[in-house]
């Protein structure tokens, strides 16, 4: 075991892979010399040289095309946005061409994309986004969204054994902030597996990625009351474990959906209807929902602290489901 | 202003010679180029027969620029050919029976039912299957030609898109990242004179869509596209310079779309005289003339393969109706494929 | 009052507000002298002439960034997609630019984009998708799905004066089929105003465009059965109609949510998340979701018809509830 | 080979007038570069301060190329300058204090804190906020431009990008359609040399971005982007080129992006030696010198424009400073426009 943060972990599973296998690639914007936006891939040129460690012009559908072209051929490309914000210039490579590919005509696209995304740090409406829940509409797609330096590292290695296009959402502010101790050999963290962050009887939160640390302290904060909150981190929102998450709702009886992104539509209604739907009868309560609200992600700190879910917004959805 | 270089038409048997066809060669275009004919007009007959669901696109007109270029590959390059690229498919391989149960959504086609047209290839004959948003290929394409190049192989990949999808983005992040990379890939672009009903005039404002070459680094050439053996030396050449390192070549090949864009449509908006001029150069005609002329094919000879071709249709028609529909059963299959699938020699 | 099939009350619509206001023209792919590949502003190039009749290249973005630009400068574009499916080729201009500069700068994007969209007729997996949902959860932008002719007419009027980026779902396999009386004369429907289109006390179907249909066809032979179905068309998913669905949900005490487009994170598990949470204590039975499977759309008929909800499928659904 | 027009560097005073500029002018632009300067290093200090949150752009070494353009707009014409072009916002009139809190997400700035850097504009001034998706807003601007054209107005839109952004789909569809329909723009491409980390010769292939205007049938200019006179010049025949019908140009003014990408960005990766070439080259220190040659600037006129500009930024800071935060109330307005918005004079 090492101490890593959340980046270094996920730089940790990165090079791993490519020491391993070397049909592993990373291809992205300033990747290369300058090692990504966020240093993810720092020193990787110079360890696997410039074709694979490839700075890509500022071209995202070049980029996705490119690694979808080289993952028919055999290849394993690893592709960065620079934000994540920036996927949207790549939208109709994934869900026209890498999404179906399979499904068409039998052709396996094993590609991953990192996504560096969420707010938190005044990115502003263009650096800060959570767009997970529109990918995790697209049939084809997998979206991975960890929340700890281990699962990090083991789905990242996940991701790159998969045979689908794999989204990799890794949350910016997590990445310097959450250091904690992570097995130093290869591992793989399966995909579509929930992981019970905190076990309680009374209700359920069902989170993932940076909204599990606001989870963790708004139970504490319960826990004062009596009140005793499981939280399950899905992990991964594309397949999601719909059999835990139905398990801790019918331990629990009432659920509590907590996610960054926007409301409407987002991928917090697909959990929600699901519980409501096959765990109704055990439900003592609404399944509610905490989530940004439909706006774009402001700037200014004060705006984003309105717009991101608090500890305190987590705590009064949990004393209200707690009461009802 | 043209900007791009305009290649010569073919002449002599001798130059065909140099260019590394021999008969045998020049006789397997030819009977490729009438299969592609032959599969698309008996399309034509399954639609009217109500065989064929949904909407119907052929490429009448295209044969000889299809062919040419896919007679240019290595049986190792790949490509993405598209609905007006029959021929690449058949001079590449596939069987045409798959094709007719492929038009009619039966189980046996490519796709087993689940699209439809030319939407389907052979990955183990080195094409990867088209979709519809053009030219949303061309950067899968790139990518193919960036895995030779990582790996150092000598291959190719060739990627094709219409004058019309030209002016798509895809287009110009393709050719931006492949001319600055200098990756092993050829353009072929299948100018047909008309994107649906659009003129070329709304789609691009050079004289020629290979006058674009330049702009990313390479370049371009502008072909009679119902020249098959023009098209054939043009697309070696440049299929041998990026195999040996050169870079992107850009290959313009100029045709008349002979048919509306898709069987719905009458093209009323395609001047009557134009059909007419261009119904004069047809691909088939021209190349047979020039066998004849050239290659000294005989009566025999040619009736020999059109008979084959005939009877290889009929064949192909009679096993494509056999295939039943697919089993509503396997829907759901497939949306993700499972690892021991990467294990296969999909992956070339 | 005329007859007018569904094609027919768009370009009429369309027509009406082309003659009223000289800001309004239309761009897109051969929507000019071919009349666009449905045949909506067929000759309209020759009565509002080139310049409002716009023959685009086949360039999305620059289609959809050309009407933002225009529309910022005063005009009223209409643009076409020629096929929903295409629009994935703009997604990144409609999302980045066109739904937040209101809210960022306060300029106003009045614009409207016609999508022809839906299945039933062997378009294939990109010929005939419902992306609605999809921009549905993209604050800023509003999305239309009517379901009727003078639904058709009066909320493209409506979306022409809206001030906002509207995207206009006209379903294809309406164009046609369906033909009824519609005011000749100019009106607007309201944008965010759900329909009744059958009234009933036993069970609510919430579902918009060709499925209206389908549970029509449904409600009757759960008629049959002595079930009384009332069906909420909902018109226009973004903004929904909350308030006339928690009305039905609470008369009714159960509800299905019926959409064409897929299940997982399509719009009905916003509404039935909504109406789970809101309409807790008033429900008799878990809210279900009847809709297209996690797939791309097949393009075989017998693939077809089982992927596209069908009246079986609806009544089957009913029934289930009836009986819960 | 360069395929673009070199432009000529600016000389005498005479060749100026003749180009429409008088003594007032002239000091004009001085004044609008040393504020666009001064705004941006102030903006360097407020950062290091702790006042601006997230991360700080700006466009050292870009002022000659951003006034010069914008000085060359008439005030009916448009434009969507970007991160580097604070220079475009201070020659159009915007006032400095509404900048700085802007930067601070203050209440008063032009987005009320909600979005940051340049990501703002006045529309009153013709001028439309940038995103950061590079570069999304050059559709935007031919879509200005296509409103002028369809209204026949005498008015021209003015479209930015960077280099690096000339890679992306967006310049190609929105050059493709500009030049197909001859519409009133003008292509600016702000070339750093530098998209972030990424050197030029990985972004395009061609010596000049502007060697690409011929792809699109227009006309390419390459200016050296630290002689605002020069490119005064060729934006003045370019703005008017298109405002009486002759079409689109592009204008690449070359420079160097004489910071780090953003502030956090120590530029490791640029040549040292680059640097210094450049440093020689300093846009505002070159007008300078040109104007006390040139068009006799006496000490007392240097001083008075150069205290005057201290003022200016002092107050402004002053006033940005009193500007409080937003509050948190306004968060949910304005996601949607009402009707009553459009009757404003927002939309000219
Ligand atoms: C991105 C995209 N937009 C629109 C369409 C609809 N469409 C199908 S074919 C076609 C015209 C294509 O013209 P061109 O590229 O010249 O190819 P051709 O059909 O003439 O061979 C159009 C507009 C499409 N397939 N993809
Ligand atoms: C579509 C998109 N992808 C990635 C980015 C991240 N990014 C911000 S600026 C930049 C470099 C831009 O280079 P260039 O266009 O030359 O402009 P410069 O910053 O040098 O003025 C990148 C990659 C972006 N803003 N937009
Ligand atoms: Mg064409
Ligand atoms: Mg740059």
């Amino acid at each position: 075991m090492a101490e890593m943060t959340y980046l270094q972990a996920i730089s940790d599973g990165l090079r791993t892979e490519m020491r391993r296998d070397d049909r592993v690639f990373v291809i992205g914007e300033d990747v290369g010399v300058y090692g990504g936006a966020f240093k993810v891939t720092l020193g990787f040129q110079e360890e696997f040289g410039p074709w694979r460690v490839i700075d890509a012009p500022l071209a995202e559908t070049a980029i996705m095309g490119g690694a979808t072209g080289a993952a028919i051929m055999g290849m394993r490309p690893v592709a960065e946005m620079q934000f994540a914000d920036f996927v949207s210039c790549a939208w109709d490579h994934l869900v026209t061409v890498a999404a179906k590919q399979h499904w068409r005509v039998g052709i396996p696209v094993p590609i991953v994309l990192r996504l560096p995304s969420g707010g938190g740090f005044s990115g502003g409406p263009f650096h800060s986004q959570n767009p997970e829940s529109s990918f995790a509409h697209i049939p084809g797609l997998k979206c991975v969204c960890p929340a700890t330096p281990e699962d990090a590292k083991g789905l990242l290695i996940s991701a790159i054994e998969d045979p689908n296009p794999v989204l990799f959402f890794e949350h910016k502010h997590l990445y310097r902030r959450i250091k904690t101790e992570v097995p130093e050999e290869r591992y793989t963290t399966p995909i579509g597996k929930a992981r019970t962050h905190r076990e309680g009887r009374d209700i359920s939160v069902i989170t993932w990625g940076a909204m599990v640390y606001t989870a963790e302290e708004a139970a504490q904060q319960l826990e004062n009351d009596g009140v005793s909150v499981e939280i399950i981190d899905l992990r991964t929102i594309m397949p999601w474990d719909k059999a835990a998450v139905l398990e801790s709702a019918r331990k629990t009886s009432k659920v509590l959906v907590l996610h960054e992104d926007t409301h409407t539509g987002g991928f917090g209604a697909e959990i929600a209807a699901t519980i409501a739907e096959e765990a109704f009868e055990d439900l003592d309560g609404p399944v509610r929902r905490v989530t940004a609200p439909d706006t774009p992600v402001p700037f200014s700190p004060p705006l984003e602290k309105a717009y991101i879910p608090q500890v305190e917004d987590v705590v009064k959805g949990l004393r209200e489901l707690a009461e009802y | 202003m043209a900007i791009a270089r305009e290649a010569e038409p073919v002449g002599s048997l001798s130059e065909v010679r140099e260019a590394g066809l021999d008969r045998v060669d020049l006789f397997d275009i030819y009977r490729n180029m009438l299969i592609t004919r032959g599969v698309e007009e008996r399309g034509h007959i399954l639609y009217r027969q109500g065989k064929i669901p949904g909407s119907f696109y052929t490429g009448r007109g295209n044969e000889a620029a299809a062919v040419g270029v896919a007679t240019a590959m290595e049986s190792q390059d790949v490509g993405t050919p598209l609905h007006r690229d029959m021929g690449v498919h058949i001079t590449r391989g596939v069987e045409p029976w798959k094709i007719f149960a492929q038009y009619m959504g039966r189980a046996d086609g490519p796709t087993h039912g689940r699209d439809g047209n030319v939407h389907m290839a052979d990955i183990h004959l080195g094409l990867i299957a088209m979709v519809s948003h053009l030219p949303a290929m061309l950067p899968v394409a790139v990518g193919c030609a960036l895995a030779f190049r990582i790996r150092e192989e000598r291959r190719v990949a060739v990627g094709w898109f219409g004058e019309g999808a030209s002016a798509r983005g895809d287009t110009h992040e393709s050719m931006t990242f492949a001319g600055t990379r200098k990756l092993p890939v050829v353009f072929i672009c299948d100018n047909n004179q008309w994107a649906y009903s659009t003129p070329t005039h709304l789609e691009y404002a050079t004289e020629h869509v290979a006058d674009r070459a330049q702009a990313y680094g390479f370049e371009g050439v502008v072909i009679d596209g119902t020249d098959v053996l023009a098209v054939y030396r043009e697309a070696k050449r440049a299929v041998e310079k990026a195999r040996s390192g050169g870079g992107p070549t850009l290959l313009e090949c100029l045709t008349l779309r002979m048919e509306g864009h898709a069987v719905h449509d009458d093209a009323f908006y395609v001047p009557k005289v134009m059909f007419e001029r261009w119904a004069e150069n047809d691909p088939i005609e021209r190349y047979r003339t020039w066998l004849r002329e050239n290659a000294e094919m005989t009566d025999e000879e040619e009736d020999e393969i059109s008979t084959g071709v005939k009877k290889l249709l009929h064949d192909a028609l009679t096993r494509a109706e056999e295939s039943p529909m697919p089993e509503t059963s396997t829907l759901l299959e497939g949306v993700y494929a499972t690892p021991e699938e990467l294990d296969t020699p999909h992956h070339m």
